[in-house]
């Protein structure tokens, strides 16, 4: 976890405001896992004044650079949308706890599902699996045909089923009506009644999903972006979104 | 250094600089950017007797230039705080301001005692201001008799000075400031948030999940220097100063309205090496202003032997 | 524009939005960038028994997403606002809310009197909460006996229906709102300025010649939002919004909040056009959020039967 | 008056923090008077919030550009230094009343006098004289050497004398000690106990300062920027720096 002053390579509006930012730094390397998410400073004033936290979409040690995909809906992200090549990003990362890739294994298979932008950090996590001999599956859901992304890039680890919520590209309606049931493991980010909707899922070996909150530090010391834990009768444990997860397994927190 | 070496009430600061309460947990998340040997002291997280797990989610949401936040005091609880926490931090050369909160006097003095024993731990924070808690909190701080009770009820229980957090949601802060002041406050601590609120358009109810909360951040810098100014000249106890401070230069403009120190809060989010990046910066800073020693300028926006001398450059 | 179109007392609004007063003189000078005519209203200058030159200057200073005011109520006073500017304003078709201010019960009355009986203003928002003048001003506005013996003695003499602005820097808004709702107000108008100050670094003294000043701007508007959206809950008159409003989308969050009209002061500093701007985006802002008309969505965030409704969606 | 969405041309850094910005926009024409100003939007946010007033220092209606000169101090300026050409700038203007370019004759004789970042709007002054015959003559002063600019090219309209204050430059000291008595006009720019020190010279015809004050809104509206009138006894005339000035003959307001 460290702060970096990362210079921005490349910026493309790759669906209707969705952007794929490519940003450069040093200390840029293997330590990004796939899940971890880096919290960004968009502009440069007080306004907008919080980083958004993004998730790591892919990353090349070799090149060092990271690639970040997201939508460009509110104040800042439309403002990061309209920084240019050449300019510093500032960004904290990488934040959290990714998918368990260390404990999938060759042979295994895994249904990786996403929902609009919570698609992006799948892609790095495919790519992972796929180096490891894990067979990989995708199903992703978006709202509309102009907002879909990374169709042929994911095809490039293995199968990608999209859906869209208006029937306009690929399936109509919910990636939950499009599900393997016969995976090892689900590996799933998206919006939140997504993931209620897969958190029963009865993969073999594990259900992890990638939750979503609003965050003050990004880093664990703020305590803006609890949840409560499963079964807890006291009602004081809690994780972070930010520092426990965002990734958690099915089951360890309340949705 | 020592042109930043302040003497406040149980405190001996190596600088004037501290990350505020509820903006820096304790400590071990920001002790991965940097040594916290390096602040002037930390004001940790509010703790109260028994654990609390706060408001539900959101419980942030952004505003222009500024935060609104409905944590609602969630800690650990007096205990664990104790045992895990405050021993955790005696690891660094740094003393502990302690953030005390409670929805009843008993709850104040329960924790005030007891943690005003631990070692590391030089003061007291009354927090009498919390905006995110539904009993006490606020209501502590709005009402001058309350805050008189609850103020002179910790005095007598604490081993360490106790400061008071002043809440600036009120018509008269300089009475609320003389009222703990009397109480046998040692010192004060201002400003906490402006209770403020974020509606959301798709939803239309309050993105906060608790309605309303408590704005920090630069928006609010004018207010706290505003109140500052107004209560160093009424009152004989020093100020630590709070609310959108991010630069050296914020520093000093609190100095100059009659702070002795100055507390950091919103801006660790934005930026996690805040304070030590203005720790750095004081110095030529205040070489800039032909100052030798920061406190200098505590209230030199209304000290008028300084408007003589000025006038006479 | 009928889905625009609000009805208040006294006020019969083509669309709810309006400038704010002493934000926009009486008018002639943003005349010159727009017809006056597509305003809902417009709220003039404060207008005072004898004529008035305010404070001294720098009157003004900027702060983060904010400004700092310290004008003093400067204006030609009653009679030349009678002879010269309301009969100016009398060429567009739009109703006026004249701002009245005063230091002395007295002179609320003797300017309401008069004023009311001007053929183009169709209410009075009567300026209970100045922060910059000494005497009057903001003191009419944070004690709830004189707040209503002003507006009580006001009812009595004004022609038209009267509007109380109310001012933010109190610790119990809704008493106050309550405490003119029962001395008869026909509506409430807020938020005036929080009290602030800013001070120069390199003089060490406050960049207003006043000292301290009015907070407005896009900084303050979380703290208008939370006071309209308790208000609202607690009174039966309507509720002028404004406090940083910028957009087209802050205007919906303030009707969410409980106003049911918003005016735009700081913001016509930044950008001359930007009550036109906000006027002509509204509409397809309210068919994105599925409003027939903008009335409709007065008080959405507390009101509980939409909530019901919403659930079933 | 108008609000101009113009484009940033170039801007270079031509002394110590001082910069020359150019914007185009084709409604820049000869209203723009000398010694009337812009009040330009710095940045995109609400942070900085306030427009700065910045001075016409030069206009080429035809090619519809307009040149400030302005010091990156502040917050707004350093904003405003940092944008690059091709981005917008937004300004109102041309606002208030410049210098009285058209009292004067041919033949006539003008001194200039210019303090600092009030140097800019002589410029513009200094060419349409020049124009109409008007024999100009130039004294700057400066803090220190770093900050001196455009020497050379008020030169082409007349002599120039730089003082600088630490004698760093020019000759040492303040523009009053250089100021040669016999102009029929004295147009002057600068900081306000400058205008003081010239109030009370006695040129044939007329002397001419322009006041700076903060402003609000920089169109007369808000009566942030008001001045009393030398000699009221009412104590309650009042002219307005932007749209009554920010150019006075000494004499009509209180300095
Ligand atoms: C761990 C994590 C990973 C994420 N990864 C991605 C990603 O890869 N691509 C992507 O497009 N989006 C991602 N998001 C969502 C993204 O953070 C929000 O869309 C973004 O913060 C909204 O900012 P804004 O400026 O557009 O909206 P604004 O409305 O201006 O935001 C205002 C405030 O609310 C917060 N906020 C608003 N919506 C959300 C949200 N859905 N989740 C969290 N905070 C929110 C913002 O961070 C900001 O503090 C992720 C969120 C989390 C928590
Ligand atoms: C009519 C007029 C013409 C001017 N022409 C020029 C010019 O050509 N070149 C140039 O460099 N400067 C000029 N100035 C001064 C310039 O406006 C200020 O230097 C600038 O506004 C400071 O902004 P900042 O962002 O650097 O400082 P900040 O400290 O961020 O400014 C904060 C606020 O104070 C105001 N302010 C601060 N200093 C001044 C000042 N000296 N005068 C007026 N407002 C101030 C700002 O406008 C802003 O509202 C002019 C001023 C006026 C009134
Ligand atoms: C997320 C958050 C949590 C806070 N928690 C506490 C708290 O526990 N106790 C307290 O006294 N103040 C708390 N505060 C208030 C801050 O200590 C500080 O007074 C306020 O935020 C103003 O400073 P700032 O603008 O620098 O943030 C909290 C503020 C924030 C933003
Ligand atoms: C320069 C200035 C002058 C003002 N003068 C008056 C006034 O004469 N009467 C009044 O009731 N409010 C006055 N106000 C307050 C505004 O009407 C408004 O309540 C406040 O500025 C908040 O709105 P805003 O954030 O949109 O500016 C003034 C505000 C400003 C900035
Ligand atoms: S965002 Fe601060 S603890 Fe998670
Ligand atoms: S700046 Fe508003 S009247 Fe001059």
């Amino acid at each position: 976890m460290k702060q970096l002053k990362t210079e921005l390579v490349s910026q493309k509006e790759i669906a209707a405001s969705i952007y794929e930012a490519v940003v450069f730094h040093k200390e840029i390397d293997e330590s990004f896992q796939p899940g971890q998410f880096v919290h960004v400073k968009t502009g440069f004033g007080s306004d907008p004044l919080l980083r958004r936290p993004i998730s790591i979409c892919h990353v090349e040690p070799s090149k060092h650079e990271l690639t970040m995909i997201y939508r460009a809906e509110g104040k800042g992200t439309k403002v990061l949308a309209e920084m240019v090549p050449g300019v510093e990003v500032d960004l904290l990362g990488p934040l959290g706890n990714g998918f368990p890739v260390e404990k999938t294994m060759e042979g295994e298979t895994a249904l990786l599902v996403g929902g609009g932008i919570g698609v992006p950090p799948l892609y790095y996590l495919s790519q992972e699996l796929t180096k490891r001999g894990v067979n990989v599956k995708h199903v992703h859901g978006f709202q509309t045909s102009s907002v879909v992304f990374y169709e042929e890039k994911f095809k490039a680890y293995g199968p990608v089923t999209i859906t869209t919520a208006d029937g306009t590209y690929g399936e109509e309606g919910f990636v939950t009506n499009q599900l393997d049931m016969n995976a090892d493991y689900l590996f799933a980010c998206g919006p939140s009644p997504m993931l209620k909707a897969l958190e029963n899922y009865q993969a073999k070996k594990g259900v992890y999903l990638s939750l979503e909150q609003r965050m003050g530090c990004g880093i664990g010391a703020c305590l803006a972006c609890v949840c409560h834990v499963q079964g807890d009768e006291t009602g004081f444990a809690y994780r972070k979104v930010c520092s426990d997860g965002p990734v958690f397994q099915a089951g360890e927190v309340v949705l | 250094m020592s042109r930043l070496r302040v003497e406040l009430p149980g405190l001996d600061l190596k600088n004037p600089i501290m990350p505020a309460s509820g903006c820096f947990g304790f400590g071990r998340e920001y002790s991965q950017f940097y040594s916290l040997d390096q602040l002037g002291a930390i004001m940790v997280k509010a703790t109260t007797h028994e654990p609390r797990f706060g408001n539900p989610t959101p419980r942030v949401a952004e505003t222009t230039s500024g935060m609104l936040n409905a944590i609602g005091l969630q800690n650990p609880g007096l205990e664990r705080v104790m045992v895990e926490e405050l021993p955790w931090l005696s690891k660094f050369d740094v003393p502990i301001i302690a953030n005390v909160a409670g929805s009843t006097i008993e709850d104040y003095v329960t924790v005030a005692e007891e943690i005003s024993t631990a070692e590391n731990v030089h003061a007291l924070e009354l927090n009498i201001s919390c905006p995110n808690v539904k009993e006490g909190g606020l209501a502590f701080g709005t009402v001058p008799e309350t805050a008189y009770e609850v103020t002179k009820a910790v005095k007598e229980v604490s081993s360490v000075p106790v400061y008071v957090k002043l809440s600036p949601n009120v018509t008269d802060i300089v009475q609320m400031a003389k009222v703990v002041e009397r109480a046998g406050a040692d010192g004060l601590t201002m400003i906490n948030t402006l209770l403020g609120m974020r509606i959301d358009l798709k939803t239309g109810k309050p993105i906060l999940a608790n309605g309303a909360g408590g704005l920090s951040g630069p928006a609010i810098k004018p207010v706290a220097i505003r109140m500052i100014h107004q209560v160093s000249q009424q009152v004989n106890i020093p100020i630590i100063g709070m609310g959108g401070v991010q630069s050296a230069e914020d520093v000093i403009e609190y100095f100059l309205a009659g702070a002795s120190a100055v507390a950091v809060g919103t801006a660790n989010f934005v930026d996690p090496f805040t304070c030590p990046t203005i720790i750095d910066a004081l110095p030529a800073l205040l070489d800039e202003l032909g100052v030798h020693h920061i406190s200098e300028l505590t209230g030199r926006s209304w000290k008028t032997e300084w408007n003589l001398q000025s006038s006479s450059h």
